[in-house]
């Protein structure tokens, strides 16, 4: 029975203190899970555990692993532990491997022994591997992955040195449900076979399936603790209560789409979109064929399925921001003018980064005539204040930033939005304000929707017709 | 695809250091100690007589028919005795006996006039100039016989141009691919265009030289050459700039030795050109360049400036009698003023709306000249004369004189190519004008004078005649002098017997000695 | 090596082969017009070249033009080029006579020599500055190699091979200051060239490095437990060379070309030394063949870069994106 | 730092008496109160050659730069922007550009010029330079021209114009910057090499390349006459150095 305890944990910079956590334990056998919104500390606590965590830091506090102290100042005392007890699962698992190396040397370098048995350590990767259903991956480069196969890649790669104490920063980021289901199995096993497991998530589904001890934190603290299935079903703080339910199966507002009828669309108007049997591929990769799909005024499309099957290459075809290599897309005369917008994953990308944002915005309206003071109402009605516009994209928040997009889009009072994953890098408290103010405004102006998304959820509580694209190429058309 | 590790760089860097090392180990690991080794400016172009700037000769690999010593008069090379019949119209030369060539084939009378029937055959040799009919082998030697009396022959046949090859050095095109001569050493190595070297050559006629091996190195830059010459790297370096000199009279165990050569500093001026026609704007030119101010600058000694136009070392041809060229800018700004060229704009003369702008055309190759024509340019700007200075090739100055476009020419004129200094002096003022001579500009006198001087006078006649050339030429100024020329060579005490030929024909190798060895 | 792989190799091969053929032709056909459009009468600047300043006059300018048929019309000439081309014959040099190709292939061998020594030796010493810099960012040796690309980029070669001359050869007697075609008289022009080169290479090292070192797959590599010097072997270096081998790609096409000054101070025997040389006197069929010479070793090493790189990254270049 | 530099290079031309004047008898004078830089091989006056030398490299190099810069820049925008056969065909001319010997280049147009003039050389240099400009903005632009942000500008109907101005220049301008002051060095050396070579040369010129290279054969007599342009040009490398920093902030 293994036992890692942690005792006055804080990391400051300079007077603010990031993180401030009086004891936590982490018992073999059963996982435990931090959850809370980006800026609460969290990743900044797995990786103060790790000694990871950036020089410019204070840390304090100790750690105790089976009745061994270890002094957290000292980022260098656990080094030696690192792959052996001591194993980090990092975000981005297609970032954390080596694009220059095949997979089953990335993998076979964490083994023990690894320097003097190269042979022996190759073997034992492969072994991994093929326990991991990626045995014919192992001679694989990096960006031939998928996002899930990379994440199981870079978990063979963290855990084939033996550590006990396995830390999960963030696992969830761009992976689909399938992906994150797999992954939470992997997790769930190391638990089972004694394992010490620490994972660091803002996905409240992840946490439910690893069950054990949920940690909610907010601005450093630790607000609420407890039994995973209890805090999530029956939270005790306030903050908790608002994290449950800004999951999208949760949401209520008017503009939900609802089971019972298309209330906004009008079967008989002229599509503003339509497609006609389009077909697209990259290379020798068939992303999909024969797809005819017809968006009307006021209609919700969502396009949804596992990362890289092509639902951002069809949004963009639509939009004839693309060719297709088969078929052709029509646009309606009220599409004409800018009057078809779309919004990005990473908004910080969808403004030019040098360029204050408030000349980007002048730029718009100058271009387009918009009224005086569009802007200012438009950010007032989604929250914003003003004085984000004197910011450059870079020094505004995604959430914000997002917001702003929506702004931007809207000034020219749109009859098509393409949300492009716009919320997927978002926690779930942005998500959903930032939905709620995406809606609201789509609602006001009988905008149609077209939004592209690996959350089901989302997508059900989006949208009123639904294009499910799968690994297959065929897709399923859902009424 | 090879893996990219530490390892494998490194291995990769000592390869390739050790291939390149490889490469040139083989030579580099003979000892120095029994080679002279000498560094000079000049590249080697070629192994044929006429385009090898007189390498071979100077190395004594090969030897001209007639020789020279140190004052320029004759004295037998390859062939032994000459005389000349028909009136110096037919010149016979003695060969001498059971000598034998590099590759061990006799030098034969067949072989010799082979070579100089390719001399002549080559524009660019001082021997296609002579009115050769036929070079025919005799007996025991060569005859030449011409179409009018020529007494300069054997002064012509001292041009490195000249020299006897084996016959296995040509081609069966007829070009050179290897020099096989006469001479002392032999050709060990050449590797074109930097570097030569040479060994005694054991069945040499004379006496065994005391040096066993050279080594040329070509080195264009004077600096490279004068650290050479410090740090022992040559044991005789020819072409030092003055700071290269002073960097060597500083050091131990190196000295310099020079020697006034027959070379003479000078502006060229095209006397049809409708300002440089007037005698007295080149005598104002003239009167503008502070000699001995530029000497002493530019050359570092100022007893070269030049006060007339053939230097002392052409012993007979110098007159000290002369009055020597002035600086005096006031007197060039007079004779301008009768001229006709008044002051204008910005200081610069002109006439009638004219400025008095000329353009003077040098070359780098020998870099006293555009040195020296930057001081004449400032030289010139103090009596308003604004000049430009265009660097450039040195053949633009026989182009421009062909085509009557050059206005002012600087450049360096040899007057001993063949060791008789009548022939060049002859060519410089042809009445037609030459290419490094005059150019527009005829005098009877002088061609009288000339014409004379090439019947072979009595000696005092013959002076006579060289005084009234001199004497022309200062008054004139078809040619303005501006600075004689010494040559140099840092030589390293390892050595002893060092002399230099002025006339640049051999290097002397034979009356070396290592010092301390006799 | 995969099939894709393969295939890859394959085209990059076929495009720079085209390129070299385009290039080939270009070159060519450029040079010739160009010298055709220089001042000066080339039969005089071939006889000045070929005699020396003292015999160059008109009579030899003559026999020059005779003797090479100078005064052909323009497009015999360069067509006559373009056809012994094609059968792979460049010809004899107007001003040696000797064939352009021993002449240029023995300026190429120098060129060849100095430029991989100096390459080596610069790699070597930017290299280890370049890294042992990175390993911390911001301290003395980081601040010396930029002070160090300041001096070198307003140094002359020329000053830097004199004080290297002065130094080693001259004070401390270590090597020959000038010569051509044995290892020692290499050492000092290629030295001089790689402390030219050294500076640029320490600083695009370091940043590379220090990049590559915040990367997420390094700092994943160090905590799966690898050593640091592991990490810096497998991991750090493999990917700096993604970035560097463009870099020295072009440091190297550099070197080819423009060592002219430290070939003149040191006496070596190289391709700018002729080029230089062929310009001054006209010297077109050297000249030709030279700057074509040239121009295939940059095609080349474009090649060996492309080819490298292929080597070392296996990412496709274009990257599409997939969502 | 720049500006006492060109502070120099304007007002010293103006101040300082005539960089051409010679006095031969006073040849390689050492540095003294009078004349604190010494004098050249022709009793020149150095710092006064020194300051015309700067002003005509500054402004020389300044037109090699902004000549190959707008050259390069437009050449590689317009490759970004309209790919297809435009693209191919500038990189083509690109890729002959790259394998061209840049001495070959610049020694052709040298001596296109007989008479030394310093234009052939420039035209000669931005000639040779245009290309790494037109590579690297190329390649930026593409990547700009490819993002999200150019994506929206052009579904927000926003116009070539602001695409220029609000997304390509400022991403373009930091690296066009470094090249440029890497580059007016790279020119003032190019000229230096050049006249090493004996190209170039035409007396009285002052310039600072040539400024070395005539001090050169006089580095152990008389060091000041090359250490002093040296010098000026160490100071404008670190200054251009020095801005590069500050211009790139990532």
């Amino acid at each position: 029975m293994s036992l890692l305890e942690l005792r006055d944990l804080a990391v400051r910079h300079g007077d603010t203190a990031l993180v401030d956590v009086a004891d936590i334990s982490v018992k073999s056998g059963q996982a435990l899970t931090i959850v809370g919104e980006s800026g609460s500390g969290k990743s900044l606590l797995a990786h103060a555990v790790m000694g990871t965590i950036t020089t410019g830091l204070a840390v304090e506090g100790t750690m105790s692993l089976d009745g061994v102290h270890y002094d957290l100042a000292d980022r260098a005392n656990r080094k030696h532990h690192w792959g052996r007890e001591l194993a980090l699962l990092p975000q981005e698992p297609a970032l954390a491997l080596d694009p220059t190396m095949r997979v089953r040397d990335q993998v076979a370098e964490g083994a023990p022994g690894f320097r003097s048995r190269r042979k022996a350590a190759l073997r034992r990767a492969e072994d991994t591997l093929g326990r991991l259903n990626l045995g014919h991956a192992a001679r694989a480069w990096p960006h031939t992955l998928s996002g899930g196969m990379a994440q199981r890649v870079a978990y063979a790669a963290a855990t084939i040195g033996g550590a006990r104490v396995l830390i999960v920063d963030e696992p969830t980021k761009g992976l689909d449900r399938d992906s994150l289901d797999q992954l939470a199995d992997l997790l769930t096993e190391h638990v089972a076979t004694g394992g010490l497991l620490i994972t660091i998530t803002h996905d409240l589904h992840l946490a439910r399936k690893l069950g054990g001890e949920l940690l909610v934190m907010r601005d450093a603290i630790i607000v609420e603790r407890g039994p995973a299935d209890r805090v999530l079903t029956t939270p005790e703080h306030d903050y908790t209560r608002r994290l449950v339910a800004a999951e999208p199966s949760r949401w209520q507002y008017e503009w939900l789409a609802s089971p019972l009828a298309d209330a906004t669309a009008d079967p008989a108007a002229e599509p503003l979109v339509a497609a006609e049997k389009l077909a697209k591929s990259y290379g020798d990769t068939e992303l999909f064929r024969d797809i005819s799909l017809e968006i009307r005024p006021g209609e919700r499309w969502a396009l949804a399925g596992p990362s890289g099957v092509g639902k951002t290459t069809l949004g963009n075809l639509l939009l004839r921001l693309g060719a297709p290599d088969e078929g052709t897309v029509r646009h309606h005369n009220a599409v004409a003018g800018g009057r078809l917008q779309k919004l990005y994953q990473d908004p910080a990308l969808s403004f030019p980064a040098r360029v204050r944002l408030t000349d980007a915005m002048r730029d718009i309206v100058r271009r387009h005539g918009v009224p005086p003071g569009r802007v200012e109402s438009l950010m007032a009605t989604l929250g914003l204040p003003e004085s984000l516009l004197h910011r450059l994209p870079g020094q505004v928040s995604g959430g914000e930033l997002q917001r702003l997009a929506i702004v931007r889009a809207m000034l020219l009072e749109p009859a098509l939005v393409f949300a492009d994953e716009a919320t997927s890098r978002l926690d779930l408290l942005t998500q959903e304000r930032t939905m709620d103010c995406l809606m609201s405004e789509l609602t006001r102006t009988g905008c149609a929707l077209l939004l592209v998304t690996h959350d089901r959820e989302l997508a059900t509580a989006v949208a009123d017709h639904h294009l499910r694209l799968d690994q297959a190429v065929h897709p399923v058309a859902v009424p | 695809m090879g893996r990219f590790t530490r390892t494998g760089v490194t291995t990769g860097l000592v390869a390739v250091l050790m291939a390149s090392a490889a490469c040139g180990s083989g030579e580099a690991a003979r000892s120095d100690s029994d080679t002279l080794r000498i560094a000079g400016p000049f590249e080697v172009h070629s192994l044929d007589p006429a385009s090898s700037d007189g390498f071979f000769t100077r190395l004594q690999v090969v030897e001209t028919l007639v020789s020279s010593d140190l004052r320029g008069e004759l004295m037998p090379g390859l062939a032994t005795s000459w005389e000349d019949s028909r009136g110096t119209r037919s010149w016979t030369f003695q060969l001498p006996e059971d000598v034998r060539f590099h590759d061990g084939t006799p030098v034969t009378p067949d072989a010799v006039a082979a070579s100089l029937k390719a001399a002549a055959d080559e524009a660019a040799s001082p021997l296609a100039d002579a009115p050769v009919e036929r070079i025919t082998p005799v007996a025991s030697g060569v005859r030449f016989d011409l179409a009018e009396p020529y007494p300069t022959l054997p002064a012509v046949l001292t041009h490195y141009s000249t020299a006897a090859l084996a016959p296995a050095s040509y081609d069966d095109n007829g070009e050179v691919t290897e020099v096989i001569g006469t001479g002392p050493y032999e050709v060990e190595r050449v590797e074109l265009p930097a570097s030569i070297e040479v060994a005694r050559f054991d069945g040499w006629r004379g006496e065994q030289p005391a040096i066993e091996r050279v080594r040329f190195q070509a080195a264009g830059r004077a600096e490279s050459r004068a650290l050479m010459a410090v740090s022992d790297q040559a044991d005789v370096v020819f072409g030092l700039e003055p700071a290269g000199q002073q960097r060597v009279d500083a050091a131990d165990g190196v000295r310099m030795e020079s020697a006034l050569q027959p070379r003479t500093l000078l502006l060229k001026v095209n006397n049809d050109h409708p300002i440089l026609g007037d005698v007295r704007v080149r005598q104002a030119l003239s009167l503008a360049l502070d000699r001995e101010g530029m000497a002493e600058a530019v050359l570092r000694e100022a007893e070269l400036a030049a006060t007339q136009l053939l230097p002392p070392s052409l012993r007979t041809w110098h007159q000290p009698g002369l009055d020597p060229l002035d600086h005096d800018p006031d007197a060039a700004r007079d004779l301008l003023a009768e001229a006709g060229w008044t002051p204008g704009d910005g200081g610069t003369m002109q006439r009638d709306g004219t400025p008095l702008r000329l353009t003077l055309t040098t070359y780098p190759d020998r870099p006293e000249l555009p040195a020296l024509a930057t001081a004449i340019q400032a030289a010139l700007a103090e009596i308003g004369v604004e000049l430009e200075v265009d660097v450039t090739n040195s053949s633009a100055i026989p182009a421009g004189h062909e085509d009557g476009s050059l206005e002012l020419g600087l450049f360096a004129r040899h007057f001993a190519l063949v060791a008789d200094p009548l022939v060049s002096v002859a060519e410089t003022f042809a009445p037609e004008g030459d290419d490094w001579g005059v150019l527009g500009w005829r005098d009877a006198e002088m061609t009288t004078a000339i014409e004379e001087l090439f019947t072979q006078p009595a000696a005092e006649q013959a002076a006579a005649h060289r005084a009234r050339i001199a004497e022309t030429v200062q008054r004139e100024l078809p040619l303005i002098p501006v600075a004689w020329y010494r040559m140099n060579a840092a030589v390293t005490d390892r050595v002893d017997g060092f002399v230099l030929d002025p006339l640049e024909r051999t290097w002397r190798i034979t009356d070396l000695s290592w010092a301390g060895q006799n | 090596m995969s099939g894709t792989q393969r295939q890859l190799v394959a085209a990059v091969l076929l495009r720079r082969a085209g390129q070299a053929v385009g290039v080939a032709l270009v070159v060519s056909v450029l040079c010739f017009a160009v010298v055709r459009q220089l001042p000066g009468d080339a039969a005089y600047r071939i006889a000045a070249g070929r005699y020396g300043d003292d015999l160059v006059d008109a009579d030899s300018a003559a026999a020059v033009r005779a003797e090479l048929g100078l005064d052909r019309s323009a497009w015999q000439q360069l067509g006559d080029w373009l056809v012994d081309l094609l059968r792979l014959d460049f010809g004899r040099s107007l001003v040696t006579s000797r064939p352009v190709v021993a002449e240029v292939g023995y300026y190429l061998l120098g060129t060849l020599q100095l430029t991989a020594v100096a390459l080596g030796l610069a790699i070597v010493i930017g290299g280890l500055a370049g890294v042992l810099a990175a390993r911390c960012p911001g301290g003395w040796l980081d601040h010396m190699t930029t002070a160090w690309v300041a001096l070198v980029r307003a140094l002359p070669p020329f000053l830097l091979g004199l004080l290297l001359i002065l130094v080693l050869s001259v004070h401390l007697g270590l090597l020959p200051a000038v010569g051509h075609g044995s290892s020692s008289s290499l050492v000092l022009p290629a030295l001089t060239l790689a402390v030219g080169l050294s500076g640029l290479i320490a600083r695009v090292t370091r940043d590379t490095v220090v990049e590559i070192t915040r990367s997420e797959h390094v700092r994943f590599a160090r905590t799966k437990g690898l050593t640091e010097r592991l990490v810096l072997a497998r991991h750090a270096l493999r990917n700096a060379g993604v970035v560097l081998v463009p870099y020295l790609g072009v440091q190297a096409a550099i070197l080819i070309e423009g060592v002219v000054v430290v070939e003149s101070l040191f006496a070596w025997q190289g391709l700018g030394h002729a080029l230089v040389h062929a310009v001054f006197w006209r010297d077109v069929p050297v000249l030709q063949a030279t700057a074509l010479v040239l121009a295939l070793l940059v095609v080349a090493i474009n090649t060996v870069v492309d080819l490298a790189v292929l080597g070392l990254d296996p990412r496709p270049r274009k990257r599409e994106v997939l969502a | 730092m720049l500006v006492v530099i060109a502070a120099f290079a304007i007002i010293g031309p103006l101040i300082l008496p005539d960089p051409a004047a010679q006095d031969l008898g006073r040849y390689l004078e050492a540095p003294s109160a009078s004349e604190p830089l010494g004098r050249d091989d022709y009793g020149r006056s150095v710092l006064a050659r020194l300051a015309h030398a700067t002003r005509l490299s500054l402004v020389f190099a300044a037109l090699c730069v902004g000549t190959a810069l707008v050259l390069g820049t437009s050449a590689g925008i317009a490759s970004a922007w309209f790919g297809g056969w435009a693209d191919a065909a500038l990189r083509g001319i690109s890729e002959v550009f790259v394998a061209l010997p840049a001495l070959l280049v610049v020694l052709l147009f040298a001596a296109l010029a007989a008479d030394g003039s310093l234009w052939t050389l420039y035209i000669g240099l931005a000639l040779v330079q245009w290309v790494e400009y037109f590579r690297v903005v190329r390649a930026r632009s593409s990547l700009v021209l490819g993002s999200p942000a150019v994506e929206a500008a052009s579904l927000l109907r926003l116009g070539p114009v602001h695409v220029l101005r609000r997304h390509l220049w400022p991403e373009l301008r930091p690296l066009v910057t470094t090249l440029a002051a890497l580059g007016m060095v790279t020119c003032i050396l190019a000229v230096s090499t050049l006249g090493f070579i004996k190209v170039g040369l035409r007396p009285p010129r002052a310039e600072l390349g040539l400024m070395v290279t005539e001090g050169f054969p006089f580095y152990d007599v008389a060091p000041w006459m090359s250490v002093a342009p040296v010098a000026v040009l160490f100071l404008i490398t670190a200054c251009f150095l020095g801005l590069r920093r500050s211009e790139v902030t990532t």
